[in-house]
């Protein structure tokens, strides 16, 4: 069993509506020194095929995951895992 | 959290753990009698949720009665998911309203959004495809950083839901009082529109036949969401989060488009949506409405987490889920129809004919009940009435006299009172338009739809104003059915029949009980002399938050018909040159009014009174206006009276103005809330054939071209406001009030 | 003329779509399961709105990875005129038929209401019967219609004339007002507004049956110059 | 200047409908294998004010970036870096 997290971040430069809002919202309730917040996915695949996982994990990114035009995308394995 | 783990029988019994389930000790006697032995603990769940006031009505069943509930265009009254009413042609709409007001004040998106879903299916489980919902909500002041994120939240909720699976959310109605600032409402309603043909009904008939589960697996979510529903709002209930449930509305969606091929299929025997109590109720329900028995393998259950015990699959309240009862070896037919939307049907089960609920789970029965004991061996209560003082006190007291100096101030103030102010922020986030049918949308009167095919619509509303209630339940009653249909009729339909969803506090005090009792009594009188019955309806008790009960809330949702799509009327002015009318007198009656509230900040006195035969008259007079071609708009009074209703016609199609001449007093000529009145305008050379039709009207001025409201009272110029002002102040409102630090 | 609607799971704007075009326009229409790909036989292509996969990760990407993609990918070779509304925008985007992205909504919230259009090209297949400039009242209904691209793209759209449909009041912060463009062989719409919910005076709006009309007139015109 | 990443999950047993259908597409796409997807939030924030971050960033995912009822949260704070 391989535990995969994959983080997805919206490019620099593309605006990030809900990070702005929430930027707000800690200002408001009186966080100071927030300087920039940015809202992105957390992805947690559980795969009990353990062949070439790098590889197909990369694909799932590339293929469906993740869109090339205003996110980017890094990933963890942890393999090993027993349940 | 309650015990999931196996207490033995005996212990059940010694330790009292039914308690924890919510049932009392001579319930628990009672079941002892009924199986002439101890129940187990599965069993002892499944009675608890089944006896629960959500699932049995043990306290309401005796005031329910008083509802009339018949009428030659009823084609199906209260008792199965949904009512139904002919609109001719072969065609029905069912129709029904739900509260999810515990659920949402734990967790109000993913409250709000199950409540859409939960009454979706209700009505798809008819065999009806859902056309609109609406929502009906209530809050305390949007003056907390709580409150704020409540109403936020419930609809957020309402809109992920609602626009994913694509049906309309076409009205409802907000409101704000400190009452429920702990323990906030939110009710439900959806129409959905069925063939006379494919009515289905939630039973398990045929000996033999097998029972299909359909949709999301089970998990452990919302375990005893019944009970849940049938307690007082605590601090506890922080800890009773696992109730939580979370909508799929991508699931419901696939749902409702192969549950709908699936009635087409005369495989399917019977059909019915997992709703409170989930599988206990829709399986036992369906064997008992057909006088058969059922028999479940609980390890063929569709299962999201392991080792489930049966305990927690018969309580679990996952959502998206339905059974089905299918004839014996037609199975395929129908799991090749869920297959299609890759949905899971599984075989769990089959009808018996010995009558018994059984259950097997892991090689064991462990569960042996009488079907219809669970039904219908509930336990009913008549619960002892009392007066309450503050009702004996208000009664006792002078008519309440606001004294204004400053009218066009206070109208100002009056529109940006969140109650009256402009729910544009609400229903902006609401696909109001999907299925392309809709002819109103939210912001006139009751919202149409239009029948495709036909040359005719539904007008649908929701409406209660719980001031008029708390200060006189049983004329308050009366107005709520009297206002929903003034709204229908506005909008140039023929009431046909509401459904209701009773909102109080707990039964167990006499005084709330004498409330309901009260109220529920005068929405009888109303309905009956309306002619809309009572087809469906949902009751939510125990809605209290520290010992204090909201308000008494019971809204309701009505349905009308539009003969022809030419009668459709909406509230906003048209013409330059219109007569402005106001039909019905007006006396100053300001008990439970805006006025009182923004001047007083509380509601006290008498409600405003009602003459239901002067209702029903001039609700036909005004239609019959209406059907004849001579309205131009109609709008009903209701808070904040003549002014802001004079106001709101003014709005939105903006560019024009009104010229308004009163006489007597301005402050009850402007701002009395005296029931069964409209504004209406008509084209001045219809005058003649306008009161030919209609009695105690009085034109009171002119659409103009200026956009301004001007209104001298006597002579004397009391308003003279651009309407671009006004409006600011109304749509203004409650976005200002969010914005705003707590 | 026969056109395809195509259904995907969670579709929901699917009926609408198939109304205008048999109802509305009065030509023949078919829904079309978005398993049965094959689309050789139908003059135009409507991918209509909706929710599909429920929107999850993110709109119209998972409903992108089906093999109906592949058809529709052929098609739009081909010529066939393909028009993406809303969610149908947001798989066309997706399945990179057309150049960006949608976020969500300037303000975090679904918007449902009417809004004018400035048509900015009339010389498409699809807007030929507007005026160059008219204003039109479409009703929108999107969470995530804000969109979205490089300054490099958005060049592009502007030389080539691909930005079809403007809003007059930017309602969710869409780069450059942006409510509709086409690709560069002319053949592929994409857009949030929802002009099939304005085919019928009793829905509030007919502004947008030219659409459908545009669509018609040039098919008239193409199947007679083929013939 | 600060770099915490905030990572928050739903909580076991709550229903992911997201996740569900992201693990229905990948199967469908052809990745083998995949036995579990869950869908959750990244949040990343830059913060100039580097007192107390800890505390800070605790209250911040209570009163707001988490929603305790459904979800837990888990964060990693990197110092010290310059821009
Ligand atoms: N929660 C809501 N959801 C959808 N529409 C709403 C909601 N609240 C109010 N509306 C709409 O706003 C308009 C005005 O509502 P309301 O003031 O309650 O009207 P009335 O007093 O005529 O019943 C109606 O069209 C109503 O349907
Ligand atoms: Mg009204």
């Amino acid at each position: 069993m391989i535990k995969v997290s994959i983080h997805i971040t919206l490019k620099e430069g593309v605006l990030d509506p809900q990070g702005k809002a929430v930027a707000g919202s800690l200002t408001t309730l009186g966080f100071a020194g927030v300087e920039d917040v940015r809202v992105g996915k957390l992805i947690e695949l559980t795969i009990n095929d353990t062949d070439n996982v790098e590889a197909r994990v990369e694909e799932m990114c590339a293929k469906l995951l993740a869109n090339p035009v205003i996110e980017n995308y890094r990933y963890t394995i942890e393999e090993g895992i027993v349940q | 959290m309650l015990q999931t783990l196996e207490i033995s029988p005996e212990l059940i019994e010694a330790e009292k753990h039914y308690r924890e389930m919510g049932l009392t000790d001579e319930e628990y006697q009672s079941i002892v009698r009924i199986l002439g032995r101890r129940p187990n603990f599965t069993e002892t769940g499944i009675f608890s949720v089944m006896w629960s006031e959500h699932c049995s009505y043990k306290t309401s069943k005796p005031l329910l009665r008083k509802f009339p509930t018949k009428g030659p265009h009823v084609l199906q009254g209260p008792g199965e998911g949904a009512g139904i009413v002919d609109i001719g042609d072969g065609q029905a709409v069912a129709f029904k309203i739900e509260s999810h007001n515990h659920p949402s004040a734990v967790e109000p998106y993913q409250g709000a959004a199950t409540g859409v879903g939960g009454i979706i299916r209700d009505i798809f489980s008819m065999g009806a495809r859902p056309i609109a919902v609406l929502n009906s909500l209530r809050f305390g002041q949007l003056t907390t950083g709580r409150v704020k994120y409540l109403f936020e939240e419930v609809v957020h909720g309402i809109a992920g839901y609602g626009n994913c699976v694509g049906v309309p959310t076409v009205g409802g109605e907000v409101q704000f009082d400190d009452c429920y600032e702990g323990n906030p409402l939110v009710n439900a309603m959806c129409v959905g529109l069925i063939d006379h043909k494919d009515i289905q009904q939630g039973i398990a008939a045929g000996l033999g036949n097998t029972v299909l589960y359909v949709g999301s697996k089970t998990g452990r979510d919302g375990i005893h969401g019944a009970t849940f529903a049938s307690e007082d709002l605590t601090e506890d209930s922080e800890s009773k989060r696992s109730n939580v449930q979370v909508g799929d509305p991508f699931m419901e969606k696939l749902l409702i488009e192969a549950c709908l091929e699936a009635i087409q299929s005369d495989a399917l025997v019977g059909i019915q949506d997992m709703g409170a109590a989930g599988l206990t109720s829709s399986a036992s329900e369906m064997a008992s409405k057909a006088g058969m028995g059922l028999e479940l393998n609980l390890d063929l259950i569709p299962q999201r987490e392991a080792n489930m015990s049966a305990y927690e699959m018969m309580l679990s309240e996952s959502q998206e889920r339905m059974l089905l009862v299918v004839t014996k070896g037609r199975e395929q037919e129908i799991i090749d129809i869920f297959e299609k939307y890759s949905l899971e049907a599984v075989a769990v089960g089959k009808v018996t004919a010995d009558k018994q609920f059984r259950l097997q789970h892991q090689g064991k029965v462990v569960c042996d009940i009488p079907v219809d004991t669970l039904a219908e061996d509930a336990p009913v209560y008549h619960k002892p009435a009392k007066v309450p003082e503050y009702y004996q006190a208000f009664q006792a007291m002078p008519a309440y006299l606001p004294a204004v100096d400053n009218h066009q101030q206070v109208l100002e103030q009056l529109l940006a009172q969140p109650t009256i102010a402009s729910k544009e922020y609400v229903y902006d986030q609401y696909d109001s338009m999907v299925q392309a049918n809709t002819a109103v949308a939210p912001g006139s009167d009751a919202a149409v739809i239009r029948i495709r095919d036909y040359d005719k619509a539904i007008a649908i509303t929701t409406d209660c104003n719980a001031r008029y209630i708390y200060l006189d339940p049983r004329t308050g009653g009366q107005i709520a059915v009297a206002e929903a249909a003034r709204n229908i009729v506005s909008s140039g339909a023929k009431p046909l029949a509401l459904t209701d969803g009773l909102n109080f506090g707990n039964p167990d005090k006499p005084e709330n009980f004498w409330q309901m009792e009260q109220s529920v009594e005068g929405m009888a009188e109303a309905s009956l002399a309306l002619n809309t019955p009572v087809i469906s309806g949902n009751v939510s008790l125990y809605n209290e938050s520290n010992g204090q009960a909201i308000f008494p809330t019971p809204i309701v949702g009505m349905v009308g018909l539009h003969e022809s799509t030419q009668h459709i009327t909406t509230s906003s002015f048209k013409q330059p040159g219109d007569l402005i009318i106001v039909i019905g007198e007006t006396k100053p009656e300001f008990g439970g009014s805006e006025l009182q509230n923004l001047l007083e900040g509380k509601y006290f006195g008498h409600a405003p009174t009602l003459d239901l035969e002067i209702e029903a008259k001039r609700q036909s007079q005004l239609l019959k206006a209406i059907q004849a071609g001579l309205i131009q708009s109609a709008h009903d009074i209701s808070e904040g009276g003549l002014a802001v209703a004079l106001s709101e016609s003014l709005f939105n199609p903006s560019g024009l103005g009104a010229k308004i001449e009163l006489n007597g007093d301005p402050t009850t000529a402007l701002f009395s809330e005296t029931q069964s009145r409209f504004v209406v305008s008509i084209k001045e050379t219809d005058l003649a054939d306008f009161v030919n039709l209609v009695d105690d009207t009085e034109v009171i001025g002119l659409v103009t071209d200026a956009a301004k409201l001007v209104v001298t009272v006597d002579q004397k110029l009391i308003i003279d406001s651009e309407i671009a002002q006004l409006e600011q102040k109304w749509k203004g409102a409650i976005p200002c009030l969010l914005k705003s630090k707590a | 003329m026969k056109f395809a609607v195509i259904v995907f799971p969670g579709s929901n704007c699917d009926r609408d779509m198939y109304y205008a075009a048999k109802d509305a326009l009065g030509e023949d229409a078919d829904l079309v399961w978005y398993q049965d790909t094959d689309l050789t036989s139908y003059d135009a292509i409507l991918i209509p709105g909706g929710f599909s996969y429920g929107d999850y990760l993110r709109c119209g990407a998972i409903a992108s990875t089906s093999e109906m993609v592949q058809s529709l990918h052929r098609e739009a070779e081909k010529g066939t005129p393909i028009l993406g509304v809303c969610n149908g925008f947001q798989i066309l985007l997706e399945a990179g038929l057309l150049p960006g992205a949608l976020l969500r909504n300037k303000d975090l919230k679904f918007i449902c209401h009417h809004e004018n259009l400035v048509v900015q090209n009339n010389r498409t297949i699809f807007t030929s019967e507007y005026a160059q400039g008219q204003v039109i009242s479409i009703p929108i209904a999107h969470g995530e219609g804000n969109y979205f691209c490089d300054d490099e793209t958005l060049n592009q759209l502007k030389a080539n004339n691909q930005i079809v449909f403007t809003y007059q009041n930017n309602p969710n912060g869409s780069v450059a007002d942006i409510a509709g463009i086409i690709n560069q062989q002319g053949n592929v719409l994409g857009m949030m507004p929802h002009p099939e919910r304005a085919t019928e005076g009793i829905l509030g709006s007919e502004d947008g049956l030219q659409l459908f009309k545009s669509l018609l007139a040039n098919w008239r015109d193409s199947y007679v110059t083929n013939a």
